[in-house]
């Protein structure tokens, strides 16, 4: 129990990996990456986890607060969220913009650089 | 103007002056040749073990090395399954890389 | 104060039923179905981030409750407009 | 056999990753601290913001800020790229 | 509060993991929201307001929007 | 002229949710003078692009104060009185599983969007009874009900007294 | 003052599970729609109200803000709530979904 | 001038911001714009190479600071983001600077108005400052910021031709790989953070002692670099992205490939320099690199697509440059070690001008064909005149024919491998001969035999663009000594024995 | 969509945008902040496209384009302003002018708007990309295809 949040944040990284083996559509490829994304941002975020701590900011603190959640974790992935949704918009065009060449999304049939 | 590497060294001034030497050498070889050519004849016209060529024939680019790429057949075939093209094994082999990498840090 | 203490439980109890309606999204057989149970998690979050705001007594938590409750309609209608063979 | 070696591998990256998370510090007590304890008490008199977070963000690692900035305009003039009327 | 962390986390990966085992992709698609829902819910409950709006309302409204968008110019099951 | 209207009012509109949010925040009044100028600036600036999509002609009745009180009152009186009802009828029907749907249709004959709107989500939210579409053209509503006694309900049949209110309220 | 929040909170609870043992029990989509959305509108906001009245009694600006916020969130909720489950509707019926054991369905007939 | 290193990043990314406003008022202007921004950026990046290879010291630049030199606080930790340009981040700057701006000046002509030009050139000015970042930056999280912008805008300018079917193909593979690598850093730097709280590689590199966690996340961090160097097996993306990349970008993203193996070549030996540079991972490079080199060669063998034959021949040249690494790494102490780095390092610079010229040129065959295929091509030399003079050039410099420029850098990477490993060598030497095997057919396919169709030579743009590339392969092989002394062996020591100097220069003291 | 949805919507856009605007300029003092009211505000545009279909925004494209520009552009603008000292040098932060308000030290002070420098500035200029920047992806996306895109 008491690193559970580290080990289900490597567990999601796990996830996406496993679905980019197995999984063939590129959308699911896609939905892989960002599972990969969520489990990264879970893992950055209960590193800078403190017990007992309150959220980083002092505007209606309480008065006798004894620790604050480190902030730095949070700063970051702020930033690689916004870079997680850069990444599907761009992978989604892409697949959009395949179908419309092949007429199809199968991993497994859009193989046309290969050898 | 020469590089080392501890045993040997290069400079290319002495080899550039080296082969303008092998160059005039072979120059001069070619002067030796026969006299008889003449361009616009038929002695331009390509030919094979004494055939004739039919019109339009060419030694394409597959053809140069034809043999090599036959006998590493085997070894060719193979390497081209594994460019496969699926995206899932592009991510398995990088798994693979990257668990060979884990594993050699960890150990040594 | 004790009132913390039961705005936990209850915030508690409330994730637990987002465990029933994640069965449902699991099982149902339908799309739709599935979107309904993504709705009743929405609400179900909204409840529980509000009461946490109170549990926790930091008042700034609650913005984000209120972000839910107004985005999380979106990815309903999206869904609902794609069942009606819309945004073509 | 490709995909046995594959899911091999898998296991054991996520053998390894899962290993590293219970691996790292306990949970909500980190090991050191020296950089975001000097945040938490200077941010206020440097910055004179109240949001410890946005004040890392925009100022402490503001450039961070700006390369994400940048990712999110080059993802978009990607889309737009991507999505374009070409000739034919 | 322990009692909170396991119930969101084990609602997470339960998510996550339909979202990838799911065949239909509009599904796999609810999942995916679904999962990152909670786990704005996880990031509330670290104590990191910030993230969790962040994820909000790129999660609840944008991820989902263009990927149901993306969806519907292509093809919503996917192909054997 | 319309351009204006709209403009006018989804300022004061986004203006007063914006005071709304800030509540509490200052020393003028209850608000900071920084929140006031900065929430008239946004709401300003913010009604341009929305122009489009906020604002008909037949909205300006709303603006009407006593709109507004009847619309409080029946939103605590009657409307919670019968989701009450609705949540004790869901119960019910869980537990006994006794359903006997149907989607049918009524005139409810109200005209404008919000009165409609408002009838509409009135009825999701009470007893057993769901909106599935509406017609835009003759103002039909289609209702999934749980429980159909009667196939060619009058409205008063499927909700009460609703249409009434909401033509009250908005119309 | 304890007791009423209390007792609101457990109201709050009771519906909500109420709503999400409907969407586990009933038959087909519409009837569940019928009573996640009413049953987690109406639990949530017991819920809510319970936050309300702790952030008015505790006063000044924190609680006051907390009630305010809190009581934007339940506004939200209460306009956008109904209208999502309503597009549902209207989505799975025109997606081809039918009530099942439905005794008449006027809106097949129109099409 | 103290701003030199932020501003050769700041201003190129003004000016990708700028552009499309400007494009709307004026396509001159925007084109004028463009260069003019390339010169500036051209102009601050050799001062910084400059200062830096004058003082012999690591400049660095500390973002937000009161002054740009005030990187760490009272308790001797830094906060802030910091920019550290020692010679080696130099030596990978100019390469970096070299491409960028030939890439522009070459894309001015190649690109055509209707088909995105404006999007182009604005990607590739980000794409060159997301290089320049990643080379510039002393901070971990800021390299994986930098990491991500080259990712994203390598991927959108590869997919660039949408009109065809297969450089989308390319692009989302690329786009996949490279959004794994990165998050793969990604993790490895939250590892990082989470053991000692800090993001500052020279304070980072002080307090690692080599704990289990720090081995993984060195793992991590090698296996995401050596996949963005394509190293096999996970060089697949490779092909894919040169070959369907239009050419103003392939020499760019040659560049980005080589800032990955400066990354490479960073955390080895900067950031875990410290405890846990093994000769195992040396090794690891140096195998991986020629196994590279041999894969990589025998596939450009019985390539037909143009593109992707030399697209296989750049790899090759990465599988070079890791086995330099590796055997750098192996033998970090001794005299060969250092030959092998040079070697390594200066190679960088040669391949990028020969593949660079090579890819530009077949960039001007698309554009006056239409068609990269070998099979259909034939007889370009009768009229693309200058073309199949720097093709050859390119070629017989990518072979490691000499005198050309990539015969100074292989010999000393032969020499030094033969002495770790004669098995490696042997096999570099022989992939090299395969590598002269293949550019002779791929010339013979494209340029020689009859003429088959009439086709107008490229616009004086272009031919310059790819005129500075020869010329840079002529000067580079016939001079090879002068540049090896005044910039490779800087950055060789700045990387064997400047570790402390490193950190001397961030942390003070 | 039915009236219904499209009568909540008219009321939800001032309501989001209002509070996607408190977000921004309240990020220096309670969560949020650019990207997070952006990302609010652009869900906007969402609701619009799914709503009202993406063929009525399109004369919105071009302005999204330039918008997203002109954010960038400020945004960098605003980190040049420190460049007497460093790049990214916040100059405005406690110099007692507009934004330069010093911050009480602890406690409630939700509305001092005026304080962290150039903070709130960039929250602005950030705010305006990212609004610009998902919207156009959305909007792009939904045009994608179709005739009159």
């Amino acid at each position: 129990m008491g690193n559970m949040p580290f080990v289900v944040s490597m567990i999601l990284v796990g996830l996406g990996f496993l679905a980019l083996i197995v999984r063939r559509n590129l959308i699911k490829l896609a939905i892989g990456i960002s599972v990969i994304e969520m489990g990264v941002n879970l893992f950055l975020v209960s590193l800078g986890y403190v017990r007992g701590g309150i959220a980083p900011i002092y505007t209606y603190a309480p008065p006798g607060f004894k620790e604050m959640v480190f902030p730095t974790p949070q700063a970051l992935t702020l930033t690689a969220i916004v870079i997680g949704l850069a990444t599907t918009a761009l992978m989604l065009a892409f697949a959009v913009v395949i179908y419309r060449h092949r007429g199809t999304l199968d991993a497994g049939k859009i193989r046309e650089l290969k050898g | 103007m020469r590089i080392g590497s501890g045993e040997g060294f290069w400079s290319p001034i002495v080899w550039a002056i080296l082969a303008l030497g092998v160059l005039a050498i072979g120059f001069a070889i070619w002067l030796q040749g026969r006299r008889t050519y003449k361009r616009g004849t038929e002695q331009e016209e390509p030919f094979l073990s004494g055939e004739r060529l039919p019109e339009g024939a060419g030694v394409g680019a597959t053809h140069l090395y034809w043999g090599f790429a036959e006998a590493l057949k085997p070894l060719l075939m193979r390497l081209g399954a594994f460019h496969s093209g699926f995206l899932g094994d592009y991510v398995g082999w990088l798994l693979v890389l990257l668990v060979i990498s884990i594993l050699v840090v960890m150990l040594g | 104060m004790i009132a913390e203490m039961g705005f936990l439980v209850a915030a508690a109890v409330l994730v637990g039923y987002a465990f029933a309606s994640m069965l449902r999204l699991a099982a149902g057989p339908t799309t739709a179905d599935r979107a309904v149970a993504l709705d009743t998690i929405n609400t179900l979050v909204v409840a529980t981030m509000v009461l946490l705001g109170a549990a926790f007594g930091q008042v700034v938590l609650v913005d984000v409750a209120i972000v839910y409750a107004l985005l999380s309609f979106i990815a309903t209608l999206y869904i609902a407009r794609y069942l009606e063979g819309g945004l073509r | 056999m490709k995909r046995w070696l594959f899911l091999a591998a898998f296991l054991v990256l996520v053998g390894y990753l899962i290993g590293g998370g219970i691996w790292l510090h306990p949970f909500g007590v980190p090991a050191r601290d020296e950089m975001d304890r000097y945040f938490i008490q200077n941010a206020q008199a440097e910055v004179a913001a109240n949001n410890v977070v946005t004040s890392i963000v925009f100022d402490y690692r503001g450039f961070d800020t700006l390369g994400e900035a940048t990712v999110l305009l080059a993802a978009v003039v990607g889309v737009a790229l991507m999505l374009r009327k070409v000739k034919g | 509060m322990t009692a909170l962390h396991v119930l969101t986390l084990s609602l997470v990966v339960i998510g996550a993991a339909l979202a990838i085992w799911f065949r239909d992709l509009l599904a796999s698609v609810i999942a995916l929201a679904g999962a990152s829902l909670l786990l704005s819910l996880e990031f509330y409950l670290l104590q990191a307001p910030d993230v969790a709006i962040a994820e909000a309302g790129i999660g609840a409204a944008l991820t989902a929007a263009i990927y149901i968008l993306a969806i519907r110019k292509t093809r919503p099951k996917e192909e054997e | 002229m319309r351009r204006w209207g709209a403009w006018v009012a989804g300022a004061v509109f986004i203006y007063a949710i914006y005071l709304l949010l800030t509540l509490w925040t200052g020393k003028v009044g209850v608000w900071s003078l920084g929140e006031l100028i900065g929430g008239a600036v946004i709401a300003l600036l913010g009604a341009i692009p929305l122009t489009h999509f906020v604002f008909k002609r037949e909205d300006l009745r709303l603006l009407q104060p006593h709109r507004w009180i009847l619309f409080i009152f029946y939103l605590v009186g009657p409307f919670f009185l019968s989701m009450a009802r609705a949540n004790i009828d869901v119960a019910y029907r869980v537990i006994t599983g006794k359903i006997r749907p149907g989607i049918v249709r009524f005139q409810p004959h109200l005209k404008t969007d919000f009165g409609r709107t408002l009838l509409a989500n009135s009825i999701t939210l009470t007893p057993g009874t769901l909106t599935v579409d509406v017609d835009d053209s003759t103002g039909e509503f289609y209702v999934h009900w749980i429980y159909v006694r009667d196939p060619e309900p009058r409205p008063e049949d499927v909700c009460g007294p609703f249409p009434s209110w909401a033509r009250r309220i908005a119309e | 003052m304890k007791v009423f929040l209390y007792a609101l909170l457990a109201i709050g609870a009771v519906f909500n599970g109420l709503g999400a043992f409907a969407l586990l029990r009933f038959p087909d989509v519409y009837t569940r729609i019928h009573g996640a959305t009413k049953c987690t509108t109406f639990g949530s906001i017991f819920s809510i109200v319970a936050v309300v009245i702790y952030g008015f009694v505790k006063g000044g600006g924190e609680g006051g803000t907390l009630a305010v916020h809190a009581l934007l969130a339940l506004f939200f909720l209460l306009i956008t709530n109904p209208t999502g489950s309503h597009a549902l509707a209207r989505g799975a019926h025109r997606a081809g979904v039918r009530p099942v054991g439905a005794v008449v369905d006027k809106l097949e007939e129109k099409k | 001038m103290v701003h030199a290193p932020i501003l050769a990043i700041a201003i190129p990314l003004l000016g990708a911001f700028a552009l499309p406003i400007l494009a709307k008022l004026n396509r001159r202007a925007r084109d004028l714009w463009a260069v003019g921004i390339a010169l500036v950026t051209l102009v601050f990046g050799l001062a910084v190479a400059g200062q830096v290879f004058a003082s012999g010291k690591p400049l660095v630049y500390t973002l937000g600071a009161p002054s740009p030199t005030a990187s760490v606080t009272e308790g001797g930790f830094p906060i802030r983001i910091v920019l550290v340009v020692d010679a080696l981040g130099a030596f990978a700057g100019i390469i970096a600077l070299l491409a960028g701006a030939i890439g522009l000046f070459y894309s001015l002509q190649y690109l055509a108005e209707e088909e995105g030009k404006t999007l182009g050139t604005s990607l590739l000015l980000l794409l060159w400052a997301g290089i320049l970042g990643l080379v510039y930056t002393g901070d971990l999280f800021n390299f994986f910021v930098f990491l991500e912008i080259t990712s994203i805008a390598a991927c959108a300018l590869i997919g660039y031709r949408v009109w065809e079917s297969r450089p989308p193909e390319a692009a989302f593979k690329t786009m996949a790989m490279y959004t794994l690598g990165g998050l793969l850093v990604l993790i490895s730097v939250g590892i990082l953070y989470g053991e000692y709280d800090a993001l500052n590689i020279a304070y980072l590199s002080k307090l690692i002692t080599g704990t289990l966690l720090d081995k993984l996340a060195l793992g991590l961090l090698l296996g995401g670099l050596l996949m963005k160097a394509g190293a096999v097996p996970a060089h697949m993306w490779a092909p894919d992205a040169y070959g369907e990349a239009p050419a103003m970008a392939t020499i760019v993203l040659v560049a980005n490939t080589q800032a990955a193996i400066y990354a490479l070549l960073r955390v080895v030996f900067t950031l875990f320099g410290g405890a846990l540079a093994t000769p195992g991972i040396g090794w690891l490079i140096a195998s991986l690199g020629t196994v590279t080199v041999l894969v990589a060669v025998l596939m450009a063998v019985v390539q037909r697509h143009l593109g992707r034959l030399v697209a296989y021949g750049a790899v090759s040249q990465l599988g070079y440059m890791l086995l330099a690494v590796g055997v750098g790494v192996v033998a970090a102490g001794k005299g060969f070690g250092e030959v092998a780095l040079k070697g390594g390092i200066f190679h960088m610079i040669n391949d990028l001008a020969s593949v660079g010229l090579l890819f530009l040129v077949i960039g001007a065959i698309r554009r006056a064909v239409g068609s990269v295929d070998l099979l259909s091509l034939g007889g370009l030399g009768h009229t693309l005149r200058w073309e199949s003079g720097f093709f050859l050039l390119g070629a017989l410099a990518l072979a490691g024919i000499p005198p050309l420029n990539g015969f100074a850098s292989k010999f000393l990477i032969y020499e030094s491998t033969f002495k770790a490993s004669p098995i490696l060598a042997a096999i570099a030497v022989l992939s090299s001969i395969l590598l002269l095997a293949v550019v002779v057919r791929a010339f013979h396919g494209v340029f020689l035999g009859p003429k088959a169709r009439d086709v107008g030579p490229a616009p004086w743009g272009m031919l310059v663009a790819m005129g500075v590339l020869a010329v840079i392969i002529v000067v580079f092989g016939l001079f090879p000594g002068f540049f090896i002394e005044r910039m490779v062996s800087p950055a060789v020591q700045a990387l064997l024995g400047g570790r402390a100097a490193y950190l001397a220069a961030v942390l003070g003291g | 969509m039915s009236v219904v949805v499209r009568t909540v919507t008219r009321v939800i856009l001032p309501v989001a945008l209002a509070f996607g605007a408190y977000v921004i300029m309240h990020g220096h003092l309670t969560p949020g902040g650019g990207f997070q009211g952006g990302a609010v505000t652009a869900s906007i545009v969402a609701l619009l496209v799914v709503v009202y279909g993406g063929a009525r925004l399109k004369g919105a494209k071009g302005w999204f384009a330039v918008l997203e520009d002109v954010g960038a552009l400020a945004f960098v603008l605003l980190a040049f302003l420190g460049i007497g000292a460093t790049f990214f040098r916040n100059v405005l932060a406690g110099s007692g002018g507009l934004f330069g308000a010093p911050v009480p030290q602890l406690g409630p002070n939700p509305g001092a708007l005026d304080t962290a420098g150039t903070l709130p500035l960039m929250n602005w200029a950030v705010g305006l990309k990212v609004i610009a920047g998902l919207g156009s992806v959305v909007l792009l996306l939904s045009l994608f295809g179709r005739e009159d895109g």
